[in-house]
């Protein structure tokens, strides 16, 4: 099981800034391993993120976004309370969910 | 311009030849393979369906001077312009040079920040891919330093 | 984070004097890209799984750390992380948050002190540790450090940790003193804070644990001393052995008065 | 392992407290006590030896408890401490001082070597760049060591064959040889002595630092 990511969302000026920490390997496929064998790429391909239940964004990633990924996005008309969640699913299908609230 | 249904026959063809490279298969039928194994700038907008490529002050690439590692190297993409479809962020000298592509929709800004490795010091590129086909792009030169004693 | 702002800004003046121009351009460039880095440290992922750690029911006895006493009373959290190591009754001696975190996991969820000790960096319970430990530290934030010298083991360990400091062996006659012994030096572009005394807020012993973006690895002190003595070209030094929390003692009472960032974000 | 260490140290502390009284334990006390806690904390590992604390040179010693006292080493114990150094110093075998400067920046760049993580086998980096500033275009260098920029050519040892050159070129091997010859407790290691450094790469350093071709003296 994929540790819980860290969002943080704050309303300012009409809109809600989102900033999102991912909690991910993100191998590259071109590392190699002590033995010298190369490590498979294992990283987040689909990020997407919605607003109360809504998709408001979504997201392609290669293997070259950095180790537990950082992403910062603006939602327009976004308010305090609002709901924002944020899904990644990674190239072995496995996946993660999680939701913070606009402050 | 590529089609959904072009891109989606792209990748199951690439997956399974990666399957039986070894590879971890791939779930998702809208990941821009194509797009992500290019080497060059120009592939990789081509991949997403651009018909031209043009340098444009209206698009923004933010990046650091000097990164003091090219494992975790901050960069943004943003554009006032109206009709941007999807910000692509790349490093022209990574082995394969998209680093992200976000798309853009009514309800985002067109900003989007993230973090990138650097293999070596690069050129790296905010590209707009705009509706009528375009490819607007921006560029900044970051360094990458040897840090550390191990050096 | 927001502390991390001013900090930056501070360093930047202080480089700004240096004379030579390519060394400022270089030094103001990687001072911008530490400043890109701080909002969003992912030490707060590791955060959130040692607050997680803390409350859960785990180990033979299925108890939480809730009742862990790190040095003002069982469960207290706040304020611990800048008065260690000192001495604890319990176990008769001195230890530092890490050792401590592993004896109460020992003594309330049944799991062998030991056992963790041997448990290489960042694998099973010793990383249970690391998250544990940047939870603590993060909730002394801001606040100034101000170890204990008031027990006799105290001042013995700190008169060690002096002496470990100052101990230059290996191959290459390194020790600490040789990169920490003076003001305004660097190795390669990384400063180097003087550890014979407070080097500021922020700075030193008050910046770990610290999410170390060249590996995407949480490094607690002990894995920044480990590593200092690895390239030092010292032997290993045991987890929690007595030589590394003398050390920590000597550079944590030097740290007074410093207020800590930890969990900080570095190379 | 943790236990018996625990035992050793509140035996001893315990011994401490009752010896010392109001006091505390003296200078020697304490110095006693760090070498058990050095022995008992450090271990072996991959090639690195607890011997590299526990058999530490007269030089070592002497610098350390300075350290630690705050004051530097009298005149005379230094001027012995540098005869002893002076003593190891091996001369290039067959007369040559100067090496490929090419070859003398890669070694100066690397810092690899002799860490408990590297290999018993490989050969290892000088460290250089870590504490000095060597050739220009490098920006990624330390500064605890002074700037080695133009070395050469403000020492003006324009060629470094000429018998006018000659004490210069000697001092560089020696100090890159063994740094403690010339400053009893130099931060410097003796990268000749301690066999950090073969002969064929000291002479590519010294051909970094001289060599009128170098990058280092443009």
């Amino acid at each position: 099981m994929a540790d819980p990511m860290r969002i943080r969302a704050q309303a300012a000026g009409g809109k809600a800034t989102v900033r999102v920490l991912m909690s991910h390997e993100m191998e590259s496929g071109q590392r190699k391993d002590a033995a010298g064998k190369t490590v498979p790429a294992w990283f987040i391909q689909e990020v997407t993120a919605t607003l109360n239940g809504k998709q408001v964004l979504s997201a392609e990633w290669g293997p070259a976004v950095a180790k537990n990924p950082f992403m910062q996005f603006s939602i327009k008309s976004a308010k305090a309370g609002d709901k924002v969640a944020v899904t990644w699913k990674d190239n072995k299908g496995e996946t993660r969910t999680d939701e913070a609230t606009v402050s | 311009m590529q089609t959904r249904r072009e891109t989606l026959k792209h990748s199951a063809v690439v997956a399974g030849l990666l399957a039986t490279a070894g590879y971890p298969g791939f779930a998702m039928a809208a990941f821009n393979k194509a797009g992500f194994d290019a080497k060059t700038v120009q592939d990789a907008t081509k991949a997403f369906g651009a018909s031209s490529l043009a340098e444009s002050k209206d698009v923004t690439i933010t990046a650091p001077d000097i990164a003091e590692n090219g494992a975790v190297v901050p960069m943004g993409a943003s554009t006032a312009l109206a009709g941007v479809k999807q910000l692509l962020i790349l490093v022209e000298k990574n082995p394969s040079t998209l680093v992200a592509a976000f798309n853009v929709s009514d309800t985002v800004d067109a900003n989007f920040s993230t973090r990138a490795k650097m293999g070596q010091s690069s050129d790296v590129y905010a590209v707009a891919i705009m509706a009528d086909g375009k490819a607007l792009w921006a560029k900044k030169e970051v360094k990458v330093t040897l840090g550390g004693c191990g050096g | 984070m927001k502390t991390v702002f001013p900090l930056s800004i501070a360093a930047a003046m202080a480089l700004a004097l240096t004379p030579a121009m390519a060394q400022k351009t270089a030094s103001q460039g990687i001072d911008e890209y530490r400043a890109m880095l701080a909002d969003g440290n992912p030490a707060e992922l590791f955060e959130a799984k040692g607050e997680d750690l803390w409350k859960k029911a785990r180990g033979p006895k299925n108890a939480s750390l809730e009742k862990c006493d790190l040095g003002k009373g069982p469960g207290v959290v706040k304020g611990v992380f800048v008065e260690l190591p000192r001495f604890f009754a319990d176990t008769q001696r001195v230890q530092d948050l890490e050792s401590r975190l592993a004896s109460c996991m020992e003594m309330l969820q049944g799991f062998n002190a030991a056992e963790i000790a041997k448990t290489p960096f960042g694998r099973g319970e010793m990383a249970n540790v690391t998250a544990l430990a940047t939870w603590v530290s993060a909730e002394s934030k801001g606040l100034k450090f101000n170890l204990s010298q008031s027990h006799t083991q105290e001042k013995t360990f700190y008169e060690v940790g002096k002496r470990l400091f100052f101990q230059r062996g290996g191959t290459h006659d390194f020790s600490c003193a040789s990169c920490h012994g003076e003001e305004g030096k660097r190795i390669r572009l990384q400063d180097l804070p003087i550890l014979t005394k407070s080097p500021g807020d922020g700075l030193g012993f008050a910046a770990w644990p610290a999410y170390r973006v060249s590996n995407g690895q949480m490094w607690s002190m002990q894995l920044r001393l480990n590593d200092c003595y690895r390239q030092q070209r010292f032997p290993y030094p045991g987890f929690g052995s007595d030589a590394t929390i003398a050390l920590s003692t000597y550079l944590g009472v030097n740290a007074k008065g410093a207020a800590s960032i930890a969990p900080a974000i570095k190379r | 392992m943790k236990k018996n260490t625990l035992f050793v140290l509140t035996g001893l502390a315990t011994a401490l407290l009752l010896a010392g009284c109001a006091t505390g334990p003296s200078v020697a006390e304490l110095n006693a006590l760090t070498n058990q806690i050095v022995k008992s904390s450090f271990r072996d590992q991959s090639h690195v030896k607890l011997t590299r604390l526990t058999e530490t040179d007269e030089t070592n010693l002497a610098c350390s408890e300075a350290d630690v006292a705050g004051k530097p080493l009298d005149d005379k114990t230094a001027r012995a401490i540098e005869a002893v150094n002076m003593k190891t110093i091996k001369w290039p075998s067959d007369g040559k001082f100067i090496g490929d400067w090419k070859e003398g920046e890669k070694i100066a760049q690397s810092g690899r070597g002799l860490t408990w993580s590297d290999s018993a086998t490989m050969e290892s980096g000088g460290n250089c760049y870590n504490c000095h500033q060597i050739d220009k275009k490098e920006i990624s260098y330390g500064t605890i060591g002074p700037s080695l920029y133009n070395y050469g050519k403000i020492r003006g040892v324009s060629d470094p064959a000429s018998p006018a050159s000659k004490a210069m070129v000697e001092y560089t091997w020696g100090k890159i040889w063994n740094a403690k010859a010339y400053n009893a407790c130099s931060n410097m290691p003796r990268a000749g002595h301690m066999g950090i450094l073969n002969e064929a790469q000291v002479r590519h350093i010294v051909g970094l630092l001289l060599d009128p071709k170098s990058p280092v003296n443009q």
